[in-house]
């Protein structure tokens, strides 16, 4: 029965606490000023991590079957594309005289 | 029916079941009445009743078309005003691409055949299966209601800032194409996982049917490309209602954005349309050569690569909408590369062709129409990709022939070869051959007399979407328009004996045309639950080298088989299961 | 073969538009030597190995990997090398020389304004020297429009919060008509103008005398003139008929009912305003998709169309 | 369909066409995770549309996010990511068979989320009174940047959207408070449990990232 994995109170409860330690972080890390493009990094860094212990331990992708994981994995690439490429086009626009 | 996860080898007790001749008791009469086909759950059923509305809609697309081409008979006003066919053409698009192209194959024929090709009873979720087929009636509904009171004049494309100032009701026609989307997202995750739970025993992934293939890569894209048209279309309809803006150029936005947002969803469409059709012609091509497909792999793993870089080329859409060099450089490129697995699926076909035993029914003929005519679409879209010539060639008539080549010459061939290889397992009956050919020859002869001068035209410089238009096209106008009239009549040919073998065709058996895939192995019409053993597969699906009776095998014992069918020389095959 | 290339596109006007054709014929040549051969593959082996009886047996062929490599690997060949060939005439074709003589265009619902760098303007006629090349900053007034000359093997989407910009040189005198080919509304088709391409004294002729006012001719034939170069005849007809907007005949003097204004009898100040803040009064049951003509008809034009609507009965 | 061990007696919840519940049940929850990917890809679009302003105009965004008030922006965060926890341990009381605090666990999770969208309604009221509205209707002069509806367009567009999901959620878990009431669920049977579980935790997904891309430019 693989995808009837029960994890324990004590456990959940240790997720709970460290993603309410984690938004404490994120919260005093905007009070430190990064530099331009490293308070981005950090802030998008906390966030990944705390949605990735949500998916993992309470979404139970760590014990759920390969293909769960992989459907996830691949919605992300797909909107990295997405932003990926249409910066391709935003980032490198070249404006014949000072637009409006 | 995969049952336990360990892959270990099972030894299953099999028997074969000759499948039945005539079925008295079947899907279609297992229940009357209209509330039985209103609330069924059968994908049968649900297959046909998406075959029906598609059909609808087809003819009302059509007609919008003919009227179209009629009124560019002349270089000004024929007999409609600028504004009306401005609306006609914006409806032809939106109904033939939303309501018929993306729908077709794989609600209709895919609904039908999916269960029947896996060996499962039904799709995953056949209640959701019910409901995206009322959410498609309904985004419908709310679509025609758009278009009886006042219409569309943006073009299917809802490019801003027109689409946001306009003041025909954008907003009706975009929240019925929302709510359309969720019919296409619904029908992606059930076929989705059904592929991957409901597999008969001993069917693993390499001996899954082509067809099985293509509409897995289809759901894929289906599934991962509608969310975008639907955050899309929700902020155009907030730019229409709280100006938000995010389009609007005067509020400090950027209308090659939505282009952006848009074409991220409807080139991945334009993939959802036609990779269902290179499903059916793979099936198709194999039945009629009597002969084990050529390159399998290559042919499901190109699906795949289509589905993939499908979502990599939608730049190819805005080379002069002021995008960044740049970023047009790597969407040509990347185009090219989308041309390549196409291409090597077209060989594959002909090499399954080469040395086969090819019996030219109406099916086969529809599948090599497919194939000259989707050549051709590639051919042109290669020149649509190479950038200096598109920059001369983008938004011409040039375009319009292409889309049609691939979409009409394409997919709608693949779905009449579809329709006419499966028409005798839906129903039961077999059509008129000899008019069938008919047909096929006028359409065939229709759809080059009205798409060729496009092309030739488009090159000249013809603008899409012009009412009025400088003399020099008027020929080619007229020729087009001449050829639309006979394209319409092939499908009125169709129509006719399809309906005509509905009342008074003669009895199909259960495998005509002697086709070794799985869907051939139960009765025709099917009974209700498909088969009446649980199918156990031990060959490839396209194995002719192998006699039939390996093809029809199903666990002895499994007691809701009605009948004893006789005992079969394989006393136990194995069966490699895997979950 | 390449008579009928030739004859599908419209005539060379511009030095880059031969590139163009170029790799437009070698596209079609080898997409025609292709398909020939695909489609005598398909009628050959349909033919070929129709099916005699119901129980042929046929051979069990299931991948040639070195066919498939060479089908896979020469297409990606071809293309690579018509990716090439077209990426490197975009280049050519979005890099304007740097001694172009700008002109400045702007794309409005249906029609096209040119202006000049001594202040001179037309309306749907683009007039330019030969043999030089020629740059074009484009900007929409209101939606997208797409600036395109088949002659001259150029297009550009006009957007309305950027520039963009084009660039050609044209090779011989003549006219070529300009197309819009973004869809932009109900008049989209008949958004088009003329280039006339001219030799160089004939240009600068007519740029000093583009706004010098012709005093021999009378303000009101002036003004009938100034009528149809500006494009306002595509909407507003002048015998009575309806169009987009609403006709000058007798419009003078007529007592005028707005959707967004009091009603006001029609005289100088309400003509002129109605050209250069057009939509700042609408009349009932039309809509405000008249473009600003500020900047594009001065005082003393205004003065002559007024005379020449004085004359509409 | 048979089962191949014979005939036993099935389970009420198992549909005919599944050959076990283990089956039915891992049907679903791929069926789930594959909706679950439509739910990222649309709430991508609106990040790639903020992502793509954000490199436009860098200095609109600091200065647009000193009008978001952080302290309540972290408070909803905690609401939040509680109500992810609570949801968790409803499903994992659900899974032990305890009903009662399957019910109970449901009962917070709903009320955290009411809570999250009453803080929500009164940030949204702050800023209509200071006129910070979206799109055209946006009068606010606080800001200099003259494209300054843009972010609030933006911001208005992404929570509000996360809003509608949380209210759909609420629904969800009144209807499963509904249906464990009736004793529909037990450890053999608790796959809406599960499903409407993973639904919410996505919304804290998204709220997880929504909250430093808005409330924490600095």
């Amino acid at each position: 029965m693989s995808g009837h994995h029960i994890s324990s109170a004590k456990f959940l409860w240790g997720i709970g606490s460290a993603l309410f330690f984690l938004t404490f972080i994120t919260v005093a890390a905007s009070w430190v000023h990064f530099p331009s493009p490293w308070n981005i990094v950090v802030a998008i860094g906390i966030a990944s991590v705390k949605a990735l212990i949500v998916v993992a331990f309470f979404m139970n992708l760590w014990w759920d079957s390969k293909f769960n994981s992989m459907l996830f994995v691949m919605s992300l690439i797909f909107f990295l594309l997405l932003i990926g490429i249409t910066l391709l086009d935003t980032l490198f626009r070249v404006d014949p005289v000072p637009s409006f | 029916m995969a049952t336990t996860d360990a892959p270990n080898i099972k030894r299953l007790q099999v028997r074969r079941f000759k499948p039945e001749e005539s079925p008295k008791e079947h899907y279609l009469n297992a229940e009357k009445g209209l509330w039985s086909w209103l609330s069924t759950v059968d994908h049968k059923r649900i297959g046909l009743m998406y075959f029906g509305s598609i059909a609808f809609f087809f003819l009302f697309g059509g007609i919008l078309a003919l009227v179209l081409r009629t009124e560019l008979l002349t270089p000004t006003q024929s007999f409609i005003e600028a504004e009306t066919y401005n609306q006609i053409f914006t409806l032809h698009g939106a109904i033939m691409i939303f309501f018929f192209l993306v729908p077709s194959v794989p609600a209709a024929l895919g609904n039908f055949i999916l269960p029947l090709q896996l060996g499962a009873k039904d799709v995953a979720f056949p209640r959701l299966n019910l409901a995206s087929f009322y959410i498609y009636t309904i985004g419908a509904i709310f679509t025609l209601i758009a278009i009886f009171t006042g219409g569309i004049d943006t073009g299917w494309t809802f490019y801003t800032p027109y689409s946001a100032e306009t003041s025909s009701n954008v907003i009706m026609m975009t929240l019925g194409i929302f709510i359309l989307g969720f019919s296409s997202i619904l029908t992606g995750v059930n076929f989705i996982v059904t592929i991957h739970k409901m597999r008969a025993p001993g069917l693993t992934w390499n001996k899954l049917p082509l067809n099985i293939w293509a509409l897995y890569a289809t759901s894929i894209i289906q599934v991962l490309a509608t969310p975008v048209l639907a955050i899309t279309v929700l902020l155009l309809a907030m730019e229409r209602m709280l100006g938000i803006g995010i389009f609007d150029p005067a509020l400090g936005g950027d209308p090659v954005l939505y282009q952006h947002f848009f074409w991220f969803y409807s080139h991945p469409a334009v993939y959802i349309m036609i990779v269902p059709g290179f499903g059916v012609i793979s099936e198709v091509i194999s039945t009629f050569s009597r002969k084990t497909i050529f390159g399998y792999w290559a042919i499901a793993l190109s699906s795949l690569a289509i589905a993939f870089i499908g979502f990599l080329v939608w730049g190819h859409h805005m080379f002069t909408a002021g995008q960044s060099s740049l970023a047009s450089m790597v969407f040509s490129f990347l185009t090219f590369l989308v041309g390549i697995p196409t291409g090597i699926k077209i060989f594959n076909w002909l090499a399954t062709m080469y040395k086969g035993s090819i019996d030219m029914k109406t099916p086969m003929l529809y599948a090599m129409v497919f194939l000259f005519l989707f050549t051709i679409g590639g051919f042109t879209g290669i020149m649509l990709g190479a950038l200096v010539v598109d920059i001369h060639l983008h938004d011409t008539y040039y375009v319009v022939a292409h889309f049609h080549y691939v979409m009409m010459g394409g997919m709608v061939m693949a779905f009449l070869a579809g329709i006419h290889y499966w028409w005798p397992k839906m129903f039961g009956k077999m059509y008129n051959e000899f008019w069938a050919k008919i047909a096929c020859g006028i359409i065939f002869i229709g759809f080059n007399m009205t798409f060729l001068p496009q092309f030739i035209m488009g090159a000249q410089g013809m603008p899409r979407r012009y009412y009025n238009y400088i003399d020099q096209f008027q020929p080619f106008h007229q020729f087009s328009t001449m050829g639309s009239y006979v394209l319409g009549v092939g499908f009125l040919i169709i129509a006719a004996y399809m309906i005509h073998s509905l009342l008074r065709g003669k009895e199909a058996g259960s495998n005509p045309w002697g086709s070794r895939a799985l869907e051939w192995q139960t009765s025709s019409p099917a009974p209700h639950h498909n088969f009446e053993h649980t199918p156990v597969i031990i060959n490839g699906p396209y194995d002719y080298h192998k006699p039939m009776s390996e093809f029809q095998l199903g666990i002895a014992h499994s007691h809701n088989g009605h009948h004893e069918g006789e005992k079969v020389d394989v006393e136990t095959g194995t069966a490699q299961e895997k979950a | 073969m390449n008579r009928l290339t030739e004859y599908m596109l419209p005539p060379a006007r511009s030095t880059l538009a031969s590139e163009t054709d170029a790799l437009f014929h070698f596209i079609n040549v080898t997409s025609i030597i292709l398909l020939v051969g695909i489609t005598f593959a398909i009628l050959y082996f349909a033919w070929k190995y129709r099916r005699r009886s119901e129980d042929d047996v046929t051979p069990v062929i299931t991948h040639n990997n070195k066919l498939e490599i060479t089908w896979s690997v020469i297409p990606l060949i071809m293309v690579m090398i018509v990716f090439g060939w077209g990426f490197s005439g975009y280049m050519n074709l979005v890099t304007p020389p740097d001694d172009a003589y700008e002109i400045r265009v702007e794309g409005a619902s249906w029609n096209w304004r040119f202006f000049y760098d001594n202040g001179a303007v037309s309306v749907n006629e683009l007039n330019v020297p030969v043999d030089r090349p020629i740059k074009l900053i484009m900007s929409s007034t209101d939606v997208i429009h797409s600036f395109y000359v088949p002659d001259f093997r150029v297009k550009r989407d006009v957007l309305p919060n950027r520039y963009s910009s084009i660039w050609f040189e044209a090779t011989e005198t003549g006219q070529s008509v300009i197309f819009c080919t973004e869809y932009c509304g109900e008049q989209h088709s008949n958004m088009d103008g003329m280039v006339n391409v001219m030799s160089q004294d004939e240009f600068d002729t007519w740029l000093e005398s583009g706004n010098a006012v012709d005093e021999s001719v009378p303000p009101a034939e002036r003004g009938e003139a100034l009528v149809s170069q500006n494009g306002c005849n595509a909407c507003h007809s002048v015998d009575g008929s309806s169009g987009v907007g609403p006709s000058f005949a007798g419009l003078w003097g007529s007592e005028r009912t707005f959707q967004n204004a009091e009603p006001v009898t029609a005289d100088e100040n309400y003509i002129r305003e109605s050209i250069l803040e057009s939509n700042a009064k609408i009349l009932e049951g039309y809509d405000p998709v008249m473009p600003s003509y500020q900047g594009v008809i001065n005082d003393q034009q205004i003065g002559d169309i007024i005379e020449y609507i004085k004359t509409l009965e | 369909m048979s089962d191949t061990s014979g005939v036993q007696d099935k389970p009420k919840h198992l549909k005919h066409y599944f050959v076990d519940s283990d089956q039915q049940f891992e049907a679903s929850k791929m069926g789930m995770w594959v909706f679950l990917v439509t739910e990222i890809l649309f709430f991508g679009g609106l990040f790639a549309a903020y992502i793509v302003y954000r490199s436009w105009y860098p200095e609109l965004y600091i200065q647009a996010s000193t009008e978001l008030d952080t302290f309540w922006g972290t408070v909803n965060t905690a609401v939040l990511i509680g109500s992810s926890l609570t949801v968790a341990m409803a499903i994992r009381s659900a899974q032990l068979n305890q009903i009662k605090g399957l019910i109970t666990n449901l009962w917070i999770t709903i009320s955290l989320a009411f809570v999250f969208m009453v803080i929500k309604f009164f940030e949204y009221t702050h800023k209509f009174d200071k006129g910070i509205l979206p799109g055209e209707y946006y009068t606010y002069e606080g800001l200099a940047h003259e494209k300054a509806n843009i972010f609030f367009s933006i911001y208005y567009m992404m929570t509000g959207l996360h809003g509608i999901h949380v209210i759909i959620g609420i629904g969800l878990m009144l209807f499963l408070v509904y249906k464990a009431k009736k004793g529909v669920f037990s450890s053999e049977y608790y796959t809406p449990v599960e499903i409407t579980g993973l639904y919410w935790h996505l919304v804290d997904v998204i709220w997880i990232f929504l909250f430093p891309l808005l409330y924490l430019i600095d």
